[in-house]
């Protein structure tokens, strides 16, 4: 966690100092909701739907302040695109462990949400990302379109928007 | 008009009326070093910015759009979030080294602008070896970028810090190399001696006298800033992200901070030793204030850079040595060689 | 070769290796014996009749109920030639067992990864292979050979309701 | 200190199953001399879904939207195949448009898929610009699916038996726009890219994959063509109504990088040309012929193979006269075509290595279904 997100807290102890707290939380949220760096994760056919179609010219993720980066070091969402099988999910698991906390995951696609058409009779798919590593928005489809994965970021920021300071970092510490 | 100069006197004449002189030093050291970090993060911010927006219309998108007005407060928020973000330290990493690379690289991105005319009277300190100073100071990067490969206890980013070693430091060569020509020419290492020989018309601008050295030296300065097609030390495809794979949060945020003052700095130096410095193209054009002439060069600078950027392939480590070595070096010696027999003759 | 050429040609020429031969849906199929498999395959590939140099598909079959055993199917065909025919053998196995034959890779490394997958998942030893690792399932994976009929599985498969 | 005491080691990496170059989960345990890569072991297997498994379990025409998802940048021509092979199973004739608008439909895949691989393939070299705009035209491309399909990239639009439906009133004029304009936009990839100096410098001598190795290993489609092998199953097994076409099997010389680049950028000139004349000659009548959801094949087997994109693919479908096939294997091209990574991969840059796995066109689905 970051020097700066225990500034509301401070703030709180000094007298009136709760305006002051919710300004800031409210611009610290704001920040991070536009700035949401998303791990390439493509797994399966979701990637190209929603990692590089949504990347490219025509729906843009750039748009929202959403630029891809291939170091879990330095992203802050990890969207998960395709069928996670049980040799994957270990691999998952660490690359979750190494962001940075704040963090967020979005599942994308039947199969990332619950195992999808691989659900039946199938013994090698993970029957959901959210076994493994928590999940803050599940995406319908198979594959999702573009703008659904679009509307999961903007829900998503409006989620970050919505966050109290101390709660995150009371989760993690 | 809107020079700076005067404002600067002003402000000096000030601090001498009410203070000892060992404070106005004091004093006037710590400000100019505020105005200089200040100004060049203005720099960057906008640069990341614009880079974005650059890139997304070369593209067909448009890039940053939500945050502010076509996104120009993308940056800041970005800033903002990376404070925010949870300061990791590898488990396995040489925990001082990690921490000081990024310190190292910040402070070398910075030092150049000490011997940089950013207009007329505009310059922290005119050295009388400042082209020297700034060769030497801009290579300082190359040991951040060592350290931090090193420290991370990360095979990737060790690879990357290997290729940015010797990378930077085969470029270095023909870099200063090039830069003699021009020296030969002006008889000085004096930044301001050298932008004050190009008064006047544009063709009095050392590039028409230097082309050749100019080439050799855009070429090197990109490859030393690590852009593409030069910017094998974080290849993204390759080594996920080289050097920086481990850096998180304001660590990362200071590698990428210098990179981009790199960008302005090596293109100020072009302006400055190339194109005529804080010097209009026409004499008539001079009631436009030097600063402006002198940004607007860097700026137009910075932008071929990102041209390129978003047009090439990177090229192979060992092209890349192999184009400083034989293809780069001996055309700066040519150059050199070329600019004796043009003083011995005219 | 036409296809009937071929047929032709192979049982005549190796039909001492060769338990039949039939046209199955215009593709010449034979039945090899299972300890000539593998100098079968190496002559096909070496006859300059044949070149049969490139495999097109190499899979196994649970017959343990039909026929008691494993059927190991190869298509192999030439490139130059423009011909393809399918190689079977039958490997005898009852139950549980894990049957065993020589491995193909010497023939065509090809078949390396196609011999991994089969060991993998339907639990058939091929003796003296190159790369014995599993290739789909991960390392610890101990859940016994999932391709095979009748296989239940673990917890983690989901049956639908009936 | 003299040379003989400085000491060095080979390097032991991995590569993936989370990196940018691999194109999906694939792991490449590699061991580096500095930078030169001297021995790869790609591991493989992380998007294994068992779907040879679901096919035993389902109905065939159940099983047609999971063949979308074996290839994804070319679901036409994975759902072409299994319906190819069921039909010859079951002795099912379908109708002649419906051969015609399979046709069409799987050679835009193939191109949709060709743009594709430009694209990853330029990003693995550094070029950031190529890749969004083959997309801008694999837009154009997904537009057509989607009105006559109503999804952008997994169809399940050939059933057994023809179509699932017929193509819109606007489908036409809007194709043969795309047909208009498509020559000049592969023109502007090959301005950027083809006569590119660094472009050129990375691929050229780059993997030189020789005929000899292409056939042990059984490499098809654009990669064995690279290595100047004549060979297309579309003119050498004609299935469908390919016999009714022109079109060229383009081929390269060397075996490099740049040949598999060059014959991709060619067929996406053909294909174009196939589309051109498949939608001249279509003819009118029934679309598609009934076939019940729980068909029943005879008893046997069969094996069919096509040319999809990426090379050969096939499906051995065996019946035991049940609604549900006994035992379902499928061929795909990439689960051959990355076995001769660690042979062509070698004693080369990483860097190349990067290019190599991108101009062999791996998709990982496909290797592990």
């Amino acid at each position: 966690m970051g020097i700066i997100s225990k500034l509301p807290a401070y703030m709180e102890t000094i007298p009136g100092g709760g305006i002051l707290t919710t300004t800031t939380e409210k611009l610290l949220n704001l920040s991070r909701a536009s700035s949401l760096w998303y791990m390439l994760f493509g797994l399966a056919c979701c990637a190209i739907e929603g990692l590089m179609a949504t990347g490219a010219s025509r729906y843009d993720f750039d748009r929202f302040g959403m630029i891809f980066r291939a170091s879990p070091r330095q992203s802050d969402l990890m969207i998960v695109a395709g069928t996670l099988t049980h040799k994957m999910g270990k691999r998952l698991k660490v690359l979750y462990d190494q962001m940075p906390d704040p963090k967020y995951v979005i599942a994308m696609g039947g199969c990332a949400n619950n195992g999808g058409p691989f659900y039946y009779d199938c013994y090698s798919v993970m029957k959901g990302v959210d076994k493994i590593v928590p999940v803050d928005i599940y995406i319908p489809g198979c594959p999702p379109r573009p703008e659904s994965v679009l509307e999961a970021c903007i829900q998503l920021q409006e989620k970050v928007k919505k966050e109290k300071m101390g709660k995150w970092s009371a989760s993690t510490e | 008009m809107l020079e700076l100069r005067p404002i600067f006197d002003a402000i000096g004449e000030f601090l001498n009326s009410i203070l000892p002189e060992f404070w106005v030093t004091i004093v006037s050291a710590f400000g100019t070093g505020a105005i200089i970090l200040g100004v060049a993060s203005v720099f960057v911010l906008f640069f990341v910015w614009w880079e974005r927006k650059v890139s997304a219309h070369m593209q067909q998108r448009y890039g940053p759009m939500r945050t502010g007005w076509h996104g120009w407060l993308q940056t800041i928020a970005d800033g903002v979030k990376l404070l925010q973000k949870e300061d990791l330290i590898p488990r396995d990493a040489d925990k001082l080294v990690y921490l000081f690379a990024p310190v190292v690289c910040f402070v070398a991105a910075f030092l150049a602008y000490v011997t940089i005319p950013f207009g007329e009277g505009l310059i922290v300190q005119d050295l009388n070896i400042g082209i020297l100073y700034i060769i030497a100071i801009t290579t300082f990067t190359v040991v951040s970028l060592l350290m931090a490969g090193w420290a991370s206890h990360n095979k990737w980013s060790l690879l990357g810090g290997m290729r940015s070693a010797a990378q930077i430091i085969s470029y270095e060569v023909p870099l200063s190399l090039s830069l003699i020509g021009v020296i030969m020419i002006a008889e000085t290492l004096s930044m301001v001696s050298i932008v004050v020989q190009q008064e006047g018309w544009f063709w009095n601008w050392y590039v028409f006298r230097q082309p050749l050295g100019f080439i050799v030296y855009y070429i090197a300065a990109t490859a030393e800033a690590n852009r593409t097609p030069f910017d094998i030390p974080e290849a993204e495809q390759e080594l996920v992200a080289g050097y920086n794979v481990e850096y998180s949060g304001m660590k990362w945020a200071m590698f990428f901070f210098a990179e981009y003052i790199n960008m302005l700095t090596i293109s100020a130096i072009a302006v400055t030793l190339f194109f005529g410095g804080w010097h209009a193209p026409a004499p008539f054009l001079d009631f436009i204030p030097s600063w402006i002439w002198f940004v607007g060069k860097c700026l137009l600078s910075v932008f071929v850079l990102m041209w390129f950027r978003w047009t090439y392939p990177r090229v192979r480590v060992d092209q890349l040595m192999a184009f400083a070595w034989k293809f780069m070096l001996p055309l700066a010696f040519v150059n050199i060689i070329l600019t004796g027999f043009g003083i011995y003759l005219f | 070769m036409d296809s009937e050429s071929l047929l032709k040609y192979v049982q005549e020429e190796y039909s001492e290796r060769i338990i039949g031969g039939e046209m199955v849906k215009g593709v010449p199929v034979f039945e090899v014996k299972p300890e000539k498999w593998v100098s079968l395959c190496g002559m096909l590939r070496d006859d300059s009749d044949t070149m049969m140099h490139s495999v097109s598909n190499y899979t196994a079959v649970d017959y343990r109920e039909k026929h008691g055993g494993f059927k190991l199917v190869i298509t192999i065909f030439s490139h130059i030639l423009n011909h393809r025919l399918t190689l079977e053998t039958l490997l005898p196995a009852k139950d549980d067992e894990i049957p065993e034959i020589e491995t193909l890779a010497t023939v065509w490394p090809t078949t390396i990864w196609f011999e991994r997958e089969h060991a993998e998942l339907f639990g058939i030893e091929f003796i003296n292979h190159p790369d014995p690792r599993h290739l789909m399932l991960d390392d610890d994976w101990d859940e016994g050979y999932p391709m095979r009929r009748g296989w239940t599985g673990t917890d983690f498969v989901v049956k639908p309701d009936k | 200190m003299s040379v003989k005491q400085l000491r060095t080691e080979e390097m032991l990496i991995n590569m993936g199953p989370q990196h940018p170059s691999t194109h999906g989960v694939c792991k490449l345990v590699i061991k580096m001399d500095g930078e030169e890569v001297k021995y790869i072991q790609p591991h493989v297997g992380f998007l294994h879904r068992s779907i040879e498994k679901i096919a035993e379990n389902r109905n065939y025409p159940q099983f047609v939207p999971y063949t979308d998802r074996i290839d994804y940048c070319a679901s036409m021509n994975a759902n072409h195949a299994y319906v190819v092979a069921a039909e010859k199973l079951g002795d099912v004739e379908i109708p002649e448009r419906a051969e015609y608008l399979r046709v069409i439909m799987a050679e835009l895949n193939r191109i949709a898929s060709h743009l594709v691989w430009l694209a990853t393939f330029t990003i693995d070299l550094g070029a950031v610009t190529p890749f969004l705009y083959a997309f801008r035209e694999r837009e154009d491309i997904l537009d057509l699916f989607e009105m006559t399909c109503g999804q952008r990239l997994t169809y399940n639009y050939m059933t057994i038996g023809g179509v699932g439906w017929d193509i819109p009133k606007e489908f036409e004029p809007k194709l043969r726009q795309f047909l208009k304009i498509f020559p000049s936009r592969i023109d502007d990839y090959e301005d950027l890219l083809t006569n590119n100096p660094i472009f050129l410098h990375r691929t050229k001598g780059v993997g030189v994959l020789p005929k000899e190795t292409a056939y042990e290993y059984s490499v098809s489609g654009p990669s064995l063509r690279g290595s100047g092998v004549k060979w297309d199953i579309r003119k050498a097994e004609p299935y469908s109504i390919y016999d009714k076409f022109d079109f060229d099997i383009p081929i390269g010389t060397e075996g490099d990088a740049w040949d598999r680049y060059k014959v991709r950028l060619q067929e996406l000139r053909e294909s174009a040309k196939i589309v051109e004349q498949a939608i001249d000659g279509l003819p009118g009548g029934d679309f598609k012929k009934k076939v019940p959801l729980t068909w029943k094949p005879p008893e046997g087997e069969v094996f069919c193979r096509i040319e999809a994109p990426r090379g050969e693919m096939a499906y051995h479908i065996i019946s035991d006269g049940t609604p549900k096939p006994y035992r379902m294997k499928i061929r795909t091209a990439s689960f051959c075509n990355l076995q001769v990574l660690p042979i062509i991969g070698v004693n080369h840059m990483i860097a190349d290595l990067v290019a190599i796995f991108g101009s062999l066109d791996i998709i990982l689905p496909e290797v592990d279904r």
